[in-house]
This record gives structure tokens, sequence and C-alpha cells, in this order.
């Protein structure tokens, strides 16, 4: 079975990928000045206490023994525990984790969908009217910092038309889910970007399958419209698309931290920010090699569909 | 957009503290995740209770703590829960130090032994009364790790604390202290039940008891008949919303009911407006802003310089364009508008011609200021008193920090001689106690062991009027000749929706027990 | 039923591309269109479709059984191309999605998308008509197989017109005359009116009743096809006919008497990686003599670029001794001296593809100058001008780019920057096969000159017959990436040894007329000793 | 759009580039002194008025433009140049080189930049050191896989064999013939990066860490709170912002172009 080969293949080297990762940014926060120690114990502190609680959190070893031993617990699902509050990191940083995914997952595929068509109704006649709108609107949109949209979108449809919550307030013990009127300006916040920038980079593609012999033959054999570039143009472009689609997953985890700040959404943003500040190695280390199985994984999977979406790839010839 | 508000680092409420919850705490947090994994609502936020008021408020918190623990809560939301969840033996209470819990705290003779009786009406959620054995166990919970109090009760004599009978204990403190009401009571006693150490049930004596929570947001229901009369306000829902500008905007949107500190900016935006009302909570709240100077350290241990600087500044120009006016001038010595303030001691006037002579005198042309955005406006602060120095041929450098390093750096924090700091606004006599003592952590204004020594001495001064007396003498060598330029008081700014009223500060935090819901 | 009324299409500039053509084609009649590349055939040929590219304009009409086409919009544009007309453009098998199985290709456009039909439709072009070939990919078929389904789909919208747009051209002979039979059968069969569009007279010949004659947008002649072909009335038709080349033609002798300049021995090439590398190339001998033209002739994709490339350096995955006066040479060309790397050069077939596009002519002439010879200056710009001129190139290409210069001329720059490194072997592989007729036989003799004139050693890489006869003293004949074949061009052409020989060689002749009344008469090159240019089998 | 037309766009881009990098040169005094009271109304003197910290707002337009044109356009400048030659020079290597550069660009891609800008952010302050380190390791990766894939496409064409046989040697090969043929996306990509490179200088601030020197982003920042207030410190800086990301854009894509073979 050959793609169940490839698929074990591509998942062997995102898995080394990711141990190099981890790897990476142990080193990354290692270098960081200060300890969280000193981070915790504040001014009340003496050097016999910092060592104290240096050497219970066993920062006193050296850096490639706490790395070995963190990374055999991480094996076994145990990222250790958060110096700063004490918990478990998996507890800890699990419902912002989960918050921030659903968040970054809507508004990716929300970018995606839309920015197919951008890229779709661009891409099909470059050069025509609504593609020099559409691309012009995209730059502008990329150009203006997110965080003046997400202000701006505030303004508008929290606080003068008070449609939608200027915050998102999670329900006691529930889930954006659950009041999903909160999402959707972060949404659209994030998404603006996203359908801009991938609606650039989708339109492109577009364009130039656009102009394959295939595509052509479909039109000039009476194919309707929809249907030429939903069987015969969009196929060739899904690649593209998927590879667009996981750089949109990595960066859309990057930008959520500045838009979940501003509607005070309860995700990642605050817990990266205050370990950074704290010092507090086990929760950065933890969020960092989440985030970056989670990025691996969008790459991987586009990897993936780009190669299963091609029978030639797929399908040994018989 | 503003920072989020951070609380003061006083001793009292360490901004950064660790502790472990218990094992069931742990297995409940996962419960939560589990349920919130199936996107079924635990809670009962959603639940429109159409006879219950309810109250919505915002707040930030330091802790990173929900406020169920009161072993672990700082400032903001946190201490805000515990205010509302336990009674304590005694608090500050509009201006004042009352007793809560306690019906009488009696020192013996040389104050090195306090009986504390307590009230024999209060019932612990749970059902059980209040006794004595509660507070003993409660008082050496907190003075023990990891609590984060531990330093308020240092002096206590944990191991001598007697149980007289059931509303009645004795208290021995290693040293005597004649101040131990207000400067360890009044600063933090909450009781929780004997025996207790896993806090994730909230239970306490206080008018409100848990009704459910997750990680951002408590819901607390109204105890019936608590001995201080049914709350008015049937439930009380306290988010944590760490961005000033997100309370605003939460309230302004009408998600929320009252806003716990909003930003100058923010309070200058809605002044006019009919939708929102401003609750300043005043000088009981504030905090008092400071540039403090060393006074073991060059230059100023010159106290020409350390007056030159105070002369210098121009207090009502630095409320104004720091603060946005939302604060007034300060007179160098914590506790304005508090009990036990010194009468002598008033703001300073701007004098530079003074200044500019005590400058030459001291042949002092420049200075460095190590500054950080610790509260909003003190990097303006910083930028105007530069300018003002100039006036006065000074060339002030400004050695920026960034606000969340700015504690961290434990080395400068204890040798630079002049930098950007805060304080809690609290009675002159506890503050002084706390932050200008040899054991405190951040003695920025390098007192001597002279002012140590009399300092300790007053605390065991018996008699009321005498100590206060001392502590006036104390208050006023602080101003004469200490090391901080304490050039104002920052209030803090509530906001609400007008319907809300009748809130009261009680330990430095809004107190809804009593509020109105028009 | 189709016609053509004063048809003009012209670019933004009101440069005509089509100028007032008007051509009829007769309900079931048979119409070639005979031009060379640029000469408007393609935008006539999508004009039948009513199809007009964004940014040209039109005047005149096209008439589909009296309706116009060109005015059709939407529903009833895609109706009448979906139901009365099929186009098929050139390499057919391009048109095929690679992501729809066979059977999905032949349903898509078609009316009766019952399994039924889409077994006749595959037995129809001579395609296995099994459950388990409909679910195949196109990459899973062979070349020809896509081909016919390629067709099979056009024609699934059962139409009465085909419109073939260069549907050979790219082919080797084989598969050229496969389609040819096919579109013949089917044709035939249906009652299809047919308009074939080629630049191949040969081909058309066969294929179509009249024929149109088509130069820079106009229709120059037109006419029966035995009338057009044997009494041409216009010089350009009869420059088409005489630019045939012929298989009997052989001009050159096997030249052996002077020193070997290649030799290659015992040469075993494969392809790919792993698991899935495979011999392509098994133990071919070859030598050439200096100013000796070799001919090496095979099916496509049959390995005989991969004999160009590995002697040239660029396909490292084989073994064998390749030799250059004697003088073995490194396997990659990175790893050869600069004074081996200029002995060899290659003339590819794909000529564009091997200029940068970037670069001007000038700079690409230069660029071997500079780096082999040390040129410089006024010295570098008076060789290029040279070779330029050796090439018979105008002077006015030099600062042109590619995309600015036609396939002839780009053949031209690329002889002429393989000739700029004084080579002593000339690689030349299919270099004419992407060339018009006409632009192909002055390639042809310009490379035979300088073989003469510079006393070059010439590999010559090709799957066409009729370039061997004129260029090649000797002729060797790969079979299977093995030499089946070789001898004096002339006693390979006509006595062929080998069976495959023979086989390529009947299937390189005109097949047999569509029937005898129209028996087409191709002229040779001196019409008054009228004599046929193919031979027709038996 | 016809040439001119085109051309004309360009013309508001040119006016905030120039503001931006002469602008510091006619500030009169330090822009970041207190001159009034904050959220002052423009005055015959201050002609944007003031800003939340009260401080002038035409000065520091003035002053704040040239770090927002001078750490994007080093860092991006920097991005292309890097990426480019490791995608490069990975694809035409091969082997080794390639194996172990697509594996550092994976690796860096697998690290969530967000992570990395706040480690940096935290250990070295808010400088443009840090920024464009920040810039570099978030978007090589993009360019270098770019490079590499448009490298492999380009080595594929006959053009790139045949210059080895023509005397090539790899250097040249490498700069005459493969980079002027995948330049063209790669500048069109730029454009994007531009941007993005842009609103990460200007959005440091917003994420608690600043500068402490005038910067159209942090002015942004600081007084989008009080933009009932006083208008003019956020829609000022953030309208010449956001022409200089357009037009920077703009000016990229039609280069890119013009490159395109």
């Amino acid at each position: 079975m050959p793609v169940v080969r490839l698929i074990a293949q591509k998942f062997a080297a995102a898995t080394v990928t990711i141990l190099a990762v981890s790897a990476v940014l142990f080193m990354a926060i290692e270098v960081l000045p200060g300890d969280a120690a000193a981070a915790m114990l504040g001014g009340n502190t003496t050097i016999e206490q910092l060592e104290a609680q240096r050497a219970e959190w066993g920062l006193d070893q050296p850096a490639t023994t706490r790395y070995l031993d963190w990374l055999i617990s991480a094996l076994q699902g145990d990222l250790g525990t958060s110096f700063i509050s004490g918990e478990a990191v998996t507890t800890e940083i699990a419902q912002p984790l989960w918050f921030t995914t659903i968040l970054v997952a809507i508004s990716a595929v929300v970018s995606l969908v839309l920015a197919l068509l951008f890229g779709v109704l661009a891409g099909l006649r470059p050069g025509s009217r609504l593609d020099r709108m559409l691309s012009g609107s995209a730059l502008v949109v990329v150009a203006v910092p997110q965080f003046v949209i997400a202000g701006l979108l505030v303004m508008l449809f929290a606080l003068t038309l008070g449609v939608l919550p200027a915050v998102s307030l999670v329900p006691i013990g529930g889930s954006p889910l659950d009041r999903p009127a909160i999402l959707v300006l972060p949404v659209i916040a994030l998404a603006s970007f996203g359908i801009a920038w991938a609606g650039r980079l989708i339109r492109a593609a577009v364009a130039d399958a656009n102009t394959a012999p295939n595509v052509r033959a479909a039109r000039l054999a009476g194919l309707p419209e929809p249907l030429v570039v939903w069987r015969h143009l969009l196929p060739a472009t899904v690649p593209a698309t998927a590879q667009v689609f996981a750089w949109l997953i990595s960066g859309l985890f990057g930008s959520t931290t500045v838009i979940e700040r501003v509607f005070n959404y309860p995700g990642l943003s605050e817990v990266l920010i205050s370990a950074v500040r704290n010092h507090d190695l086990a929760v950065l280390e933890g969020v960092g090699i989440l985030l970056a199985m989670i990025i691996v994984l969008a790459f991987l999977t586009a990897d993936l569909i780009g190669t299963l979406v091609d029978p030639k790839r797929r399908v040994r010839p018989s | 957009m503003g920072m989020p508000q951070t609380p003061p680092p006083s001793t009292s409420t360490p901004v950064l503290s660790a502790r472990r919850l218990s094992r069931r705490a742990r297995t409940l947090a996962a419960c939560g995740l589990a349920t919130v994994l199936l996107t079924s609502a635990c809670g009962s936020a959603d639940a429109t209770d159409a006879e219950a008021d309810i109250l919505r408020i915002a707040a930030a918190d330091a802790s990173g703590t929900n406020g169920l623990d009161p072993l672990a809560a700082s400032a903001g939301a946190s201490q805000m829960v515990i205010r509302h969840l336990y009674d304590s033996l005694m608090v500050l209470e509009e201006g004042q130090y009352r007793l809560e819990l306690a019906e009488s705290v009696e020192p013996n003779e040389d104050a090195s032994e306090w009986t504390v009786t307590i009230r024999s009406d209060a019932v612990f959620h749970n059902g059980d009364p209040v006794t004595a054995a509660d507070v003993a166990f409660s008082i050496s919970a907190l003075a023990s790790p990891p609590s984060n109090r531990v330093s308020v009760y240092a002096n206590v004599d944990l191991e001598n604390i007697e149980v007289v009978d059931e509303q009645t204990l004795t208290i021995p403190l290693h040293r005597a202290g004649a101040d131990f009401r207000e400067s360890t009571l009044v600063v933090y006693s909450p009781v929780f039940p004997a025996g207790t150490t896993d806090f994730a049930e909230g239970v306490g004596s206080g008018p409100y008891r848990l009704d459910s929570h997750d990680d951002q947001t408590i819901r607390l229901t109204a105890v019936e008949d608590h001995w201080r009369g049914t709350p008015t306000v049937d439930i009380l829902e306290i988010t944590i919303i760490p961005d000033a500008t997100a309370r605003l905007n939460a309230l302004k949107d009408e998600q929320i009911d009252y806003a716990v500190g909003i930003s100058a900016t923010g309070a200058q935006t809605i002044a006019d407006s009919d939708a929102v009302t401003l609750h300043n909570g005043g000088l009981e709240t504030a905090f008092a802003l400071s540039f403090a100077m060393n006074q073991q350290l060059e230059p100023f241990d010159d106290p020409r310089v350390r007056e030159a600087v105070r002369l210098t500044a121009d207090r009502q120009a630095l409320v104004d364009t720091a603060l946005l006016g939302f604060g007034e001038p300060a007179a160098d010595v914590v506790g304005g508008g508090l009990p036990g303030y010194s009468e002598a001691v008033t703001a300073r006037t701007q004098d530079l011609q003074t200044a500019r002579d005590l400058f030459e005198a001291a042949g002092v042309t420049e200075l460095t200021l190590r500054a950080g955005e610790i509260l909003p406006g003190m990097m303006s602060a910083a930028q105007l008193f530069k300018q003002q120095l100039a006036e006065v041929g000074v060339e002030l450098v400004i050695d920026e920090t960034p606000a969340d390093t700015y504690y961290a750096e434990l080395e400068k924090l204890a040798t630079h001689p002049f930098q950007a700091f805060y304080y809690a606004n609290r009675p002159a006599a506890v503050h002084l106690a706390a932050v200008t003592v040899e054991t405190a952590p951040f003695n920025v204004t390098g007192t001597t062991s002279q002012y140590w020594q009399d300092l300790a001495e007053a605390q065991t001064i018996v008699d009321d009027d005498e100590r206060l007396a001392a502590f006036t003498t104390l208050q006023n060598e602080f101003y004469g000749s200490g090391g901080d330029l304490l050039w104002g008081y920052a209030y803090q700014i509530d906001a609400s929706h007008p319907r809300v009223g009748n809130v009261t500060i009680s330990q430095g935090v809004p107190w809804f027990a009593a509020a109105s819901i028009g | 039923m189709i016609t053509v009324e004063d048809l003009t299409i012209s670019d933004s500039r009101g440069r005509p591309i089509l100028d007032h053509v008007n051509v009829t084609l007769p309900v079931g009649g048979r119409l070639g269109i005979v031009g060379e590349s640029g000469s408007g055939k393609t935008t006539l040929a999508q004009a039948l479709l009513g199809a007009v590219s964004p940014g040209l304009h039109h005047t005149g009409e096209v008439r589909y059984e009296g309706e116009d086409v060109m005015a059709l919009r939407g529903r009833e544009l895609r109706r009448f191309r979906s139901r009365r007309i099929a186009y098929l453009p050139q390499d057919p098998a391009s048109t095929l999605t690679p992501t729809m199985r066979v059977r999905r290709q032949l349903t898509e456009l078609a009316r009766d998308k019952s399994t039924d039909a889409v077994r006749r439709r595959l037995r129809e072009v001579g395609l296995p008509h099994t459950d388990h070939f409909a679910r195949r990919y196109p990459h899973e078929l062979s070349g020809g197989q896509r081909q016919r389904l390629a067709l099979a789909r056009v024609i699934a919208t059962d139409p009465t017109v085909i419109v073939l747009d260069e549907p050979t051209t790219g082919l080797d002979i084989l598969a050229q005359n496969l389609v040819l039979e096919l579109v013949d059968d089917l044709v035939r069969s249906r009652r299809l009116g047919l308009i074939f569009i080629t630049h191949n007279l040969s081909a058309a010949s066969r294929m179509v009743d009249d024929l149109a004659v088509m130069r820079t947008g106009r229709i120059v002649e037109s006419g029966p096809v035995r009338t057009v072909l044997s009494e041409p009335s216009e010089t350009y038709t009869r420059q088409l006919i005489d630019a045939i080349p012929r298989l009997d033609a052989t001009a050159t002798e096997p030249e052996t008497s002077t020193a070997v300049a290649l030799s290659v021995t015992d040469l075993h090439a494969f392809h790919g990686r792993g698991k899935s590398r495979v011999p392509v190339i098994a133990g071919l001998s070859l030598a050439v003599h200096r100013g000796e033209c070799v001919a090496l002739l095979g099916e496509s994709g049959g390995g005989k670029t991969t004999v160009a490339r590995s002697i040239y350096g660029v396909h490292p995955d084989f073994t064998g001794d390749i030799r250059i006066d004697g003088d073995p040479i490194a396997k990659r060309m990175r790893d050869r001296p600069m004074s081996q790397r200029s002995r060899i050069q290659l003339v590819p077939q794909d000529a564009t593809g091997s200029l940068n596009p970037r670069h001007t002519v000038r700079a690409s002439i230069g660029a071997p100058l500079r780096a082999f010879h040390g040129h410089t200056g006024t010295e570098l710009a008076s060789e290029v001008e040279r070779l330029v001129d050796l090439v018979r190139l105008p002077g006015d290409v030099l600062e042109r780019r590619p995309g600015q210069l036609s396939g002839g001329q780009i053949q031209r720059v690329a002889i002429a920057r393989a000739l700029a490194c004084r080579p002593d072997v000339l690689l030349c592989d299919e270099m004419t096969s992407n060339l018009d007729v006409h632009v192909q036989q002055e390639i042809l003799a310009l490379v035979d000159r300088i073989r003469t004139d510079m006393s070059l050693a010439i590999l010559l890489i090709t799957h066409d017959l009729g370039v061997i006869s004129q260029m090649a003293g000797r002729t060797l004949v790969l079979n299977d990436g093995q030499l089946c074949e070789q001898g004096p061009t002339a006693t390979v052409l006509s006595n062929p040894d080998h069976p495959w020989t023979g086989y390529l060689l009947a299937e390189n002749q005109l097949p047999a007329p569509r029937s005898a009344e129209r028996d087409p008469v191709i002229p040779r090159q001196r019409p008054t000793e009228p004599e046929p240019l193919m031979r027709t089998i038996d | 759009m016809t040439r001119h037309l085109r051309a004309l766009a360009l013309v508001p881009g040119l006016v905030v580039a120039l503001i931006a990098v002469a602008g510091p040169w006619l500030v009169s005094g330090d822009p970041l002194s207190i001159i009034d009271l904050p959220y002052g109304a423009p005055t015959g003197e201050h002609w944007l008025g003031t800003d939340h910290a009260g401080r002038d707002v035409w000065q520091q337009t003035l002053a704040g433009g040239r770090p927002l044109v001078v750490v994007p356009l080093v860092a991006v400048t920097l991005t292309v140049l890097i990426g480019t030659a490791t995608g490069m020079f990975a694809a035409f290597l091969g082997g080794t080189v390639d194996a172990v550069v697509s594996r550092l660009d994976t690796i860096a891609l697998a690290i969530p930049a967000i992570l990395v800008l706040l480690l940096l952010l935290h250990s070295w302050g808010n400088h443009a050191g840090t920024l464009i380190v920040a810039i570099l390791i978030a978007s090589v990766p993009f360019v270098s896989r770019l490079a590499r894939a448009a490298t492999l496409q380009a080595m594929n064409s006959g053009y790139v064999e045949q210059a080895i046989g023509l005397g090539a040697g790899t250097v040249t090969v490498v700069r005459r013939e493969i980079l002027p043929n995948i330049i063209g996306p790669i500048i069109a990509d730029a454009g994007t990066r531009l941007a993005i490179a842009i609103t990460l200088t200007a959005v440091t601030g917003f994420l608690g860490f600043d500068s402490g020197q005038a910067n159209w982003g942090a002015m942004v920042n600081q007084n989008f709170e009080g933009m009932a207030l006083s208008p003019w410190g956020v829609l000022v800086p953030a309208i010449l912002l956001a022409v200089l990301a357009v037009s920077a854009n703009l000016s990229l894509d039609r280069l890119a172009e013009r490159m395109a073979p």
C-alpha cells in the first residue's frame, strides 16, 4: 500500500521535526534572562530561598539533563508542572489552547472559504475590474495592523451599533461555542487578514490553472462555468491551496495573540504572555510544543492532501 | 490601548505567588476540562433567573487564581471574591478600622499577647458555626507556606496560640506589637473552617456563597440571614478581564454592569456620558506614585538633594498630565486621607529657585531615574519630571525598564538610587511598618537603622494615642527628610451602569453586599 | 453547414489576426486548413466555436446552419458547443483533467451517461471497454490511449462537426497515424463534418476533401485537395509542398574515413530512483566520425533523448564509456573541465526552453564565447554578429529576448550558441520536430552546411524519416533500448533488416486515400516529373 | 489602469516615504517632550494637538516614520537575501545541502512565530534588532521554500542544464540563469512580507513592549483608546502607515511584474 507507506514516512519526518523543535525551544527559553524562581519569589527573596526554590524545581541541573527529563515525561503525555500556579501544564493550558483552537479553526475555515471565493473570482479574469477591486482591497487589509481593524470593529459593531459583543465573555464552565456571538468579531478581525493574504495566493494559483489546456477545452466543450471551475480548474489548485491553508493556520496562531487581547478572549494569549514574563519554562515549553505540533500537523495534512488529490502520486499505474 | 491594571507590590500582596493546588482541585479542573470538551455548560450562567438580581462585575487580577483560596489570593478580582466569600476578623472600611468577625481585639499590658473574641452569630456556608478554633486554624494557615501572606503574620507565635473557648482565643507575639490590629488583622484576616486544605468549595462565612465558577468567572449567591443582614444583590458574577479597555468596552456594551478599574483615558472619554456612571474610589483605593530616592546612596545621601528634588516637582502638573487629572497631588508620605495621617504633612509646592540653589550647592547636574510603565501614566510622569528638572538645570536620564521585568531585577531594585515606584495607599502606620522597615523587600528609600529603631519602638506603644503621636512624629520625620518624592495619588476609577448604586469600598475593593440595582 | 463570412479578428491595436476569412463546410464535408504557426489557424478554429479571446475584436460572421454563432451567449452558446460541435486542440491528451477517471471523462459531456454508453464509446475509439479500464485515471493509460480517450470525450456529445486543431503535432509518425486513422474512422462512421487544422500538408491531404491554405490571417488559396496540391496557384502553397522532406533524397554518403570524434561503448542508462529505477538504454554502442552525421532513429519515448543527455552530461545515471577524440569524459557536465565542455554541444528539441527568457540573443550567444574563449569587448561583439549571420539571422534580433522571436529564429539562436563553443560534436535532439515544415527545411540545410564547413560530427536524434533521409549518412535504429539495426541510411531505409525497422517504415507511408476518386496526388519538388513523394502501401 | 494612472498611484507613497525619512530632520526639539495637557485640540503651534501623554502629535509624526521604513525594509531585504540564497543553493546543489536547509526550514516554520517574538522581545527588549531577527526567523523559511521550489522548476528548464555545458560555473548559473527567473514571485511575496513587517513593528507595543521612541505604530497603539478625545494621534499615523504599506506593496508588485520573464 504505497499511500499508507507515504503517510507513515511523512509522519516519521514530522516527528523528527517536532523533536528538533522541542530542543530548539528548550534552548531558546534557556537563554532568557532571569529565571522562574526569581520571577516568582519576587522581592521577598534571599539567595538561600532562591537556591532552595531552584533546587526544588530542578533548575540547578544541567540543561541537557533537564531537557531529557522533560522529553521523557513529555513522551508519556506529561508536560510538567507550571512553576507559578503549581498545576500540571496540560491542565493549565488545555482550556485556553482549546479555546484558541476554536477561534483559529473557525477563522481559518472562514478565511479559506472566502479566500477561495476571492481567488476564483479574481483569478478567473486577471486584470478585470473585479480582480483589481478585490486585489486592491486585499492590499489595504494586509497593510492595516490587525489590532486597528479589531478596534474599529468593536467601535462599529459593538459600541455604536450594539449588535455584537465587544468582549468575549465565555459562560461559566462553558466554551465559546455556547455563545457563538462572542466569536464573530474576533473571527472577522482574524479572517480579514487571512482572506486577503490567502486570497492573493489562491488567485495566483487559479490564474495559473485557468490557462491549462484541460480547462480551456472543458469551456470550449460547452461545460457550464461552475462545473468547469469545480471539476477541472480547482483540483489543480488544491495542493497550493492546502499549503496556503497550512501557512494560514500557523499565521493565525500568531495573530490570535493580539486579537485575543483586544476582545479579552480567554485563549492562549494571556497564558503565553504571563509565562514569558514569569519565565515559566514548563508552560512555555508546553505551549510551544503543542503549537508546533498543530503547525506541523497542518503542514503534514496539506502535504498529504496535495499528494492524495493527485492520482499520479496516489495511484500507481497498473 | 491601556495596559491592564497591575496591583501594588506591597508586602501584604506579593504580585506573584506560587502555590500548589491539592490533588482534588486538579481532579476538579480536569473534570471541568472534560465538561468543556463536551461543550455542555455545567454552569448556570446562561440560566436567566427572572426573580434574582444579578450584578456582573469585571476586574483584573494579579494572582492568576480565582479567589477561592485565601492563601493564594492577591489584589484585584481574587481579593474581591475573598472579601465577599469570607468574613475577616478586622477590615478597613470607609476609611475606618472596623471589627468584622471579631467582637473585640485587646492586648495585654505590653502588647505581647492579644485576645480576640469573635461574634457568636457567624455561620459558615456549610452550616457550621464559626468558632475560635477556626480562627486559630486560619491564622496558622495564613502564616505558613504556601500562603503568600506569611510576612504579615511573621510576628505571631503560632505555636502558642490558645483557644480559650468557643468564642475566644489568645494570640501571642514574638515581639511586642501594639499595632497588631492595623498592621496585621486589618491587612488580611479571612477566616475559614478549621482543617480546610482544599479551597475549591470556597466555604467561608461571608455574605455570599460560591455557586459555580471556571477559570475566568465566579458566580456567587447571597447568603440569606447573614449576620450582617441579607445582601441586597442576589447574585454576583465576577469575571476576570485583564485589559482595562476591554472592561470598559464590556460595560458600554452592557455585557457587564460594573467595571473595576478603568483607565484615566477611558474615564475621561465617558465622563459626560449618561450611559455610564463613574465611581471614584478616592484616596481609599488610590495608588501612591513615587520617584523613590535611596537615602543611603549617592547623591541622595545628601538631604539637600532630596529636598531639591521634592521642590522641583510640579505635582499638580504631574497629576493633570500623567493621570489626566484623575488623582491628586501627594505629600511624600503614604496614607493621605486615611486614619492616623499627620496633619503636618502637606504637599510641597514647587519652588524652583530654592531647588536650583540646593542642587547647585550639592553640585548635582545630572540624575538617572529607573522607570517603567508599572502603572499607567508612570512614564509620562517621568518624562514631565525630566522636563521640570531641566528647568533647574538638572538633566534627568530615564533608564526605561519594561514593566514586566521591573520587579524581577532584584539587583537593580536594591542598588538603583532613583526609581519610579508606587504603593497602595494604606494608613501611614501600616505603610511605614511594612515598607520602610529593615526586612522590607523593596527598601527603595534606603531608610536607616536609626529610623528602624524608632519605628520598632513606636510599634510597642500600647496606648493608642501615644502610639499615634509616635507615628505622627515618624511621618513628619519621613516627610521632612525621607526618600520618597510621592508626587501623586492615582484614583482607582470604576465604572458602572447608571442603575448600580451604593457601592462602597472595603479592604480596597468594591463591596457589593449593600449595593442597589435600580 | 458552417459558413465563415468575411471574418476579421483584430487585436487591441487593430492589427488583424484573421483578415476577411471566408470558408465553408458543407454538411458531412471535410475541410483542411493548412498554415504555419502564427497564421491564425487556432484563432479561426476557436472562432468556429464562438470563442474570441478577451481583448480581441471581430467583424464578419460565423454561421452554423444559418445561426450566428458569434452572437450566442451563455446557455445558448454552451448548448451549441455541447451539442453541435466538438473541438480537440493540439496535444489532445492534455485536455484530460488528471483527477477524473476514464468513466467520468466520458460521461461528463455526454447526454447518455449509462455504463453501456461508456462501453460503447470506449469500443468506438478502440479502447478496452471494461469496467476496470473505466475506473482508471488518465495517467494510468499509455500516451496513445490518452489520445483516444480525449477524442472519445469530445465526441461523447454526439456532435455534428468536429474541429481538430493540430492534433498530431509533436507525435511521432506511429502515433500520428493512429490518431489520423481513428479520426478518419469516426468521421466516416458517424458521418461528421470535419475541420482539420494543421501545418502538416501530408496529414491534411489524407484526411480532407477541401483544402484552405492560410497565411498571416488570410486564406491564400482554397479548393479541392487534388487541385490545390497538384496545381497550386500561389507561390506560398508551392513552397509548403516543396518543403516536405523526401525519403528518397539521401543526400550524404557515410563518412568513415576521418577520425572518430565521439564514441559510446556499452551504454546502459536508467530512469527513476530506488525501486522504480528502470533501464531505458541497454548496451548501446556507437561512433561518429568527424564531418559525419549519424542518425539515431526510434520511437517517441524510446530513450533516444536519454542517449543525448547522457553524452551531454546532464543525465548521470548511466554506465558505459563515452569518449571524445579518444579521451574519456566525466559523467557529469559539472565535473568536466572547460576544455571538454566546449567540445560537445546540444541543440535540443525545446530550444525555447533552452534559452534563458531573460537574456537577449546577444547575451545568450556571448556567454559561451566569454567562458570558453575569453572574448570580450568588440571581439565578442563581432564574433556574436558573425555567428548570427552564419545561422542566417538578421542583425536586429541581437537585442531581442526569446519571447520576441519566432520558433525558427529561436532554433537558429540555439544553433548559433552551440557553434559559439566551437564544438567537435553536435547533438541534435529532435531539433526540428516543433517547427513548421518550411522552417524545418531551412534549419536542416543550415546544419548540413555547417557540418561540411566545420567538419562537425553530428548525432541526429529524430523519429522523422524525412529528416534522416535528408541529413544522415548512417542510421542507427533503436528499439527497446537496444540497437536493432544500423547501416548507411539509404540501405536502412530501402532494405530494412530488422522487422521493427520495417514496421516503422511502413507506418511512415502515406496511407491509402479515403476513396478511390479522391486519390491524393502529392507532387514532388519538380511537378514536371510527377512521382509520388511517398510510396503507398501495397 | 493606464500606465500614468498607476504611476500616479505611487505618489502618496513617495510623499509618505519622504516624510518618514526626512521627518526626523524637521523635528524641533524632543518629539517626546510633554508640551501641554493630554488630548489637546490642534492649535496654530501644535498642528495636530497633543496625544495621550500631552506630547505634540505632529512632531511625533515627523519623527516616528523612520523606524517603520527602516526596520521592515532592512528585515525584508535580509529575508529576501537569505531566503533566496539558501533556497536557491539548496535546490541547485541538492544532496546534503538541500536536506539540511530543507530540514532547518521545516523546523523554523514549525516554531510558533509568536513565541519567538515574545521570547525575543522579553530577552532583548523592543529594539530594531529584535524585530529584525524575529521577522527573519518567521519569514526566511517561507522565502527559502519559495525560492527552492522556483529554482527546482527553473532547473527543469533546459537553459539551466545547458548553461553549464556552455561553460558557466555554479555561481554564474545561479546568478545569471536562475536568479533572474525566480526573483519575480519572491519580490511579489516581499510586498506582503513588508506589510506584515510594518504591522509587526507597530503591534509590539500592543503586546506590552514599548520601544521608547516615536513610532507611528506606537502612536496608533497608545492613542487608540482616547480616539474619542482626540482622533489625530491615531488617524494621522494610521493613514500614513497604511499608505506606506499599500504603496510599498504596490511598487513591489509592479517591480515583480516587470521582472517576470
